[in-house]
């Protein structure tokens, strides 16, 4: 558990901010440039002083203005991963990366140099200087100088942001393997929603120095009061599916999941492995009738829980698929035109395209603990 | 032209010795005061400042006159030095580097200054997020960091001692093999018949000394830097 | 050391021929003996603050006597050792030309240039200079014209480069720079007499000292220091024994 | 016309670029991170000299090695925009503002402070210092102060790079305006292909120091041995189209192209304004039949004109629309179910919702002119 | 303390001027030189480096000696000077005022050069592609960016002039009037034995000056960055 309840003013903001939430998997912080989020970031971090309140990480308090507590940053315990990776220019990357491992004593050291290196696929790196390593290569050698420090907490503040496509593409894999395998707490600040819906389990808005809401990412993000923060990017549903086969003939995978199989290009990962998967409702469109001769491979009976707010053009319909949720956006004149209600079955049209790996996310499936789990 | 004597190598030696210890022993004090400087806020900080530049704002005979009062052997500073530390600096070569030490010093804070503003704090930040506490921060990121500027600060101060003059006659007189440096012994040529051609002899040692030391400290600060960036 | 070494604080004017005379007294008693030479005013005032000086050899009077109220000096250490003369020097190649001692007025010759001398406010050498011009009337006239400096080379330095026409230096300093030709000395009479005054100081504890204050004073130091251009005005000393 | 023919070493990288492209409309670079898109955007400014070659711009040389011509960067007038602003810190905006208009002879000064603070919203900042704006605010000043130069090219380089997702729906309105007002010709370097495909008419990809393939956006991004460089992206149609009618009471808009009625939610412009579609391959779905009582509101009878490359699970089918292109991806499995083949008529399905801003854009219709157009 | 009688009052007032003007006249020298080693890369840059820096490493008073031979009366200098312009630079308050301006040369150079390395090249280069040529560039971009350094050099050797001492009275010789600066007053004073009270005064106000002056352009030089970037 994640405690923090603080307030601080930094020039015209007052940051007043509120905060309880699980330490487990990915925490985003979301919130538009100058809302506050790195500020709170460095609070947890300890380079930044509350002026007042009080904060608590798996129950130890970091932070009582009341009782006076303190603890400086090199005894918190907590990873920080930094936008501009902030290397030691003076050092080898080998040095750098045993920086915090080297202050950690023995007993508490949980991963190696080896380990890091080989999970990062740092080998070729380590007797370089920081200045020779391009921006992804640097943001790899962060992660891990970060990770060698033992932290029971990790904090990235936008560690993609100043990465062109590819090289975030190189990073993600390398963040998702620290939420998977290690089990490493967390917390993750982003003002892209596709990193956000990959990585994270919790979601935390922030705007104008406020918490304005947190909670599991699916549900947040499908919030339609939420919409004017989260953006116009697309609600979606969340579905726990497993892989249930591949086609080799046509490159697809076949999903199982509550409502169905769910056919999507091949996946990467074995059979049997469970996955998390997101469909936007964009992507979901409504039939009354089954239809045929449809280039969509996904076509699976549901019922119209209910329908969203109205009064635009669009509106999303939350949908039941076999006992599991779906969303569909569609036109307020389809919704007419359908005559959709609470109670109506339909049939719902997922275009298999629209599932790209972005939309996958695996369950922690094992892994070690870097910290024992919460009491 | 080169054939040295005896005495001028001897001033020769007694110079570096000076300049070498001059520099070792204000290092320390003048980190310090260009911490306070660049890193503190406290009242009185403009005054401060001002104290650490007065070597260069007064003549250096005046600096001169006011160690000999302070740190001589009936000085109050030079009673305790030699009660507790047994170390006499007056009308020793010790003096001679205390004086030069003086002359550089508002140099050397500046420079010394300016490199540990140039420090990235952010850097200072992560290493704390790592575990360091902030004297091991200050000796593994800050230090290094500052390396080039720390370089300059020495030399600078160096090649002043190579030229302080005023200060050191005043404060330590001007005996030979003890206190009498290249500059001194400059002097003296000139109060000799005949010294012209002695008196040149050493402005040119002198002059080659500092600019051997500069040009080697520009280069290896620019290996530095470049180390760092590239 | 410093017990062992004889440690001689002298005017930096005598640079020359103290540093021969202490050489000349090593050979002859075996005593090493070392010389600092700064301007007097540095030297007193290092002694009063201990400096580890033997025997003080003073340009001027005043601060000896600054350093005797202090009791600075071994009691009846005190000696007047040597004199000097003013001369009016210029440029070994210029064409000045002026003997105020004769009744040539020395602001024409100098005309819109000016006269080095040192510092009459201070420099001992500026002071029976200013004395001597007043006495010779010529004083107001040339006070105006005057570059003072520091100390006597730079004086010389001056004339020797022909930045000024003409200097006034002590008979001594002319030698010191070969491009320097006496135009002409002035009275001894129109000033105090120049008097070098040498002292044994209070602290001295080398059993040397008081030997080379007399040894100062004998035949062999005399010669060297007449042939520096200096006389020599203390009486010789008595036989010791 | 710009024609660039140059070679530089760039430390490892040696660029040797050679291209020739119409400067009307927007001319994108893209490519990963190192490729060379900054130097050669340099070398077009003045600020980097080429080792070697020619670079014209509307026919008058700017650099020729072989001639020993390099007109100097103030002699180009070239515009630019850099990633960090670059905005003159001692001077307050106003004089960013004017510092370029100052040194243009009065007799080409087309617009002046009043219509460019109009035109991009600075009335509020002029007395401000660039220390006190935010950063979208910093690049629409960059922006301004590098339109009163008067320059007869603009170059972007990554302008919005360093801004959230906000504040770059705070720019691109602005730099479409240029496009579309001013038809001033912009040079736009970026990783984002969002913006790329917003804002750009041509695509330039740039590979290791060289331009792999430039020519018109739709054709580059729809070729799929350019897909390793263009990225994942989804390749799709550009249709012309007009602003048929305001549906005011489903809030939509009924735009007729060449196929057809399309209808989208509705949009910010008048009646009968010419617009341009994107309608990505990926939200288009194909029918045998017409189906009815689905939610997706445009169906349009198509004809496969031919179907791309297999070898993956999904391919994209090439489609004629009434005379208007379209694409659809599909899976290979639903080909062979639908027995796809050229020829075969079919229904295009496409889904309104996956029209969004983002693919319109208007083709420049009046605006004036800062330059006479090309001989 | 403070009666200060009016010869005092004059070397005040003189080594106000002289300061004044040895920072006028230098700037644009030390300009130029810091622009030469902060943007230029030519053979010898090192031993000119050496040279900017021979006023720190040799003693002042061979400065002063050099200077005299250059631009004396009869100096090779001094003549052109005196033919072309019939300036004198030669026992007069101008003459400190070059000696203090050499004196101050290399620590206003390293000021310069230090400020004008943190000027962003990327802002001359944006004015450069809004029309400015390059002299315009240096003017109103380059220049008010070093606005902060420039003023540092400024005082520093306005600083530096209020303790010059050897160079000026080897070169300019005393004249009470004409180049009795505060510094040599000060000297004149401590070379009489009772000279310690007035050495002492006009040694405060010294201080007091370059007090103030470094704590008003520290002042301003925090006004002038805050400006910058806020
Ligand atoms: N030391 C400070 N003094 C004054 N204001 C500050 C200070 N630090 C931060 N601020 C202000 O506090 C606000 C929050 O800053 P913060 O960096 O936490 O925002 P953020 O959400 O991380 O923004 P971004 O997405 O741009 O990184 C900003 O308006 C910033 O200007
Ligand atoms: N002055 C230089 N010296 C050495 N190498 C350079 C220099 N300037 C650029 N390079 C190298 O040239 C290559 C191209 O750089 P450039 O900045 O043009 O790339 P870019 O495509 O703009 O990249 P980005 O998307 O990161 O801005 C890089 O590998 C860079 O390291
Ligand atoms: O030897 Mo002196 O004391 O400089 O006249
Ligand atoms: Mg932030
Ligand atoms: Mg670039």
């Amino acid at each position: 558990m994640l405690e923090i309840s603080v307030e601080k003013r930094l020039g015209a903001l007052s940051l007043r901010a509120e905060l309880n939430c699980p330490t487990e998997g990915v925490v985003a912080l979301f919130g538009r440039s100058g809302a506050g989020k790195t500020s709170l970031v460095n609070m947890l971090a300890g380079l930044l002083r509350p002026d007042r309140g009080r904060i608590a990480l798996r129950g130890e308090t970091l932070f009582d203005s009341a009782a006076g507590i303190d603890l400086p940053p090199h005894r918190r315990r907590i990873g920080y991963v930094f936008q501009e990776s902030r290397l030691f220019p003076h050092l080898k990357v080998r040095d750098n990366l045993l920086y915090g491992w080297r202050r950690t004593p023995e007993a508490e050291r949980p991963i190696g140099l080896e380990e890091v290196v080989a999970l990062l696929g740092l080998k070729d790196l380590l007797q370089r200087r920081p200045g020779a390593l391009s921006g992804g290569e640097k943001q790899r050698v962060a992660l891990g100088r970060a990770l060698l420090a033992n932290p029971r907490l990790l904090l990235m503040d936008e560690p993609l942001a100043n990465l062109d496509q590819a090289r975030k593409q190189e990073i993600l894999p390398f963040v998702e393997r620290l939420r998977d395998e290690l089990r490493l707490p967390i917390v993750y600040v982003s003002h892209a929603m596709e990193e956000i819906v990959r990585l994270a389990d919790t979601l935390v808005l922030v705007s104008d120095g406020r918490v304005v809401a947190s909670g599991p990412l699916e549900e947040l993000t499908s919030r339609l009061d939420l919409r004017p923060l989260t953006g116009r990017y697309e609600a979606g549903a969340v579905v726990a599916a497993t892989l249930a086969r591949h086609d080799l003939a046509d490159d697809l995978s076949e999903l199982s999941f509550a409502g169905g199989l769910l056919v999507v290009p091949r996946l990467d990962v074995p059979e049997g492995t469970a996955l998390r998967l997101r469909i936007r409702a964009r992507d979901v469109a409504l039939s009354l009738a089954r239809p045929e001769g449809l280039s969509i491979q996904n076509i699976f009976p549901a019922r119209v829980l209910d329908l969203g707010e109205e009064g635009g053009a669009q509106l999303d319909v939350r949908l039941d698929v076999g006992g599991a949720p779906l969303w569909a956006r569609i036109t307020a004149r389809a919704r007419r035109q359908l005559d959709l209600a609470p109670g109506r079955e339909v049939y719902a049209l997922v275009k298999s395209a629209a599932i790209d790996r972005g939309a996958l996310g695996r369950p922690a499936a094992g892994g070690r603990f870097l910290d024992p789990p919460e009491a | 032209m080169f054939d040295l004597t005896a005495s001028e190598l001897a001033a020769i030696e007694l110079s570096l010795r000076v300049g070498l210890w001059s520099v070792v022993g204000s290092l320390l004090p003048a980190l310090g005061a260009a911490w306070l400087l660049a890193r503190c806020d406290f009242p009185g900080k403009l005054v401060f400042d001002g104290l650490v530049h007065l070597p260069l704002v007064v003549p250096p005979v005046v600096v001169g006159y006011l160690l000999l009062v302070l740190l001589g052997r009936n000085g109050p500073l030079g009673q305790l030095l030699d009660a507790w530390f047994g170390i006499t600096v007056a009308f020793t070569w010790r003096g001679a580097a205390v004086a030069s030490a003086v002359m550089a010093f508002p140099l050397m804070v500046r420079a010394m200054r300016l490199s540990l503003e140039a420090v990235d704090r952010k850097l200072e930040a992560a290493a704390r997020t790592l575990g360091a506490p902030p004297w091991q921060v200050f000796a593994t990121v800050t230090l290094p960091l500052m390396a080039p500027g720390l370089l300059t600060a020495a030399i600078l101060g160096f090649a002043r001692s190579l030229g302080e003059f005023g200060a050191t006659i005043t404060f330590v007189s001007n005996i030979p093999g003890e206190t009498r440096t290249l500059p001194l012994a400059l002097y003296t040529f000139t109060q000799t018949p005949d010294g012209e051609a002695g008196a040149l002899r050493l402005a040119v040692v002198s002059i080659l000394l500092a600019l051997v030391a500069l040009a080697g400290s520009e280069l290896l600060a620019r290996r530095l830097r470049k180390r760092m960036a590239a | 050391q410093d017990g062992e070494r004889l440690t001689v604080f002298a005017a930096a004017s005598t640079t020359d021929a103290v540093t021969e005379v202490l050489e000349r007294f090593e050979a002859e008693t075996g005593v090493a003996g070392v010389a600092s030479f700064a301007s007097s005013s540095t030297l007193a005032r290092q002694i009063a603050a201990g400096a580890p000086a033997d025997v003080y050899i003073s340009a001027n009077l005043s601060w000896m006597d600054h350093l005797d109220a202090r009791k600075a000096l071994r009691a009846d250490s005190r000696l007047g050792l040597l004199g000097n003369r003013l001369v009016l020097v210029s440029a070994a190649g210029s064409g000045f030309d002026c003997d105020p001692g004769a009744g040539c007025d020395l602001a024409a010759a100098l005309g819109d240039q000016r006269l080095a001398v040192g510092d009459p406010d201070h420099v001992p050498a500026g002071l029976y200079t200013k004395q001597a011009l007043q006495a010779l009337d010529q004083w107001e006239s040339v006070a105006p014209k005057l570059a003072p400096t520091s100390d006597v080379r730079a004086a010389l330095v001056l004339v020797a480069r022909g930045e000024t026409p003409a200097g006034i230096v002590y008979a001594t300093d002319a030698a010191l720079l070969p491009e320097l030709r006496v135009v002409a000395a002035l009275p001894a009479g129109s000033h105090d007499p120049i008097v070098y005054p040498a002292a044994v100081t209070a602290e001295s504890a080398h059993p040397a000292a008081a030997d080379f204050l007399r040894y100062l004073t004998g035949p062999e130091a005399r010669a060297v220091f007449a042939r520096h251009g200096f006389t020599v005005i203390a009486p010789p000393p008595l036989p010791s024994g």
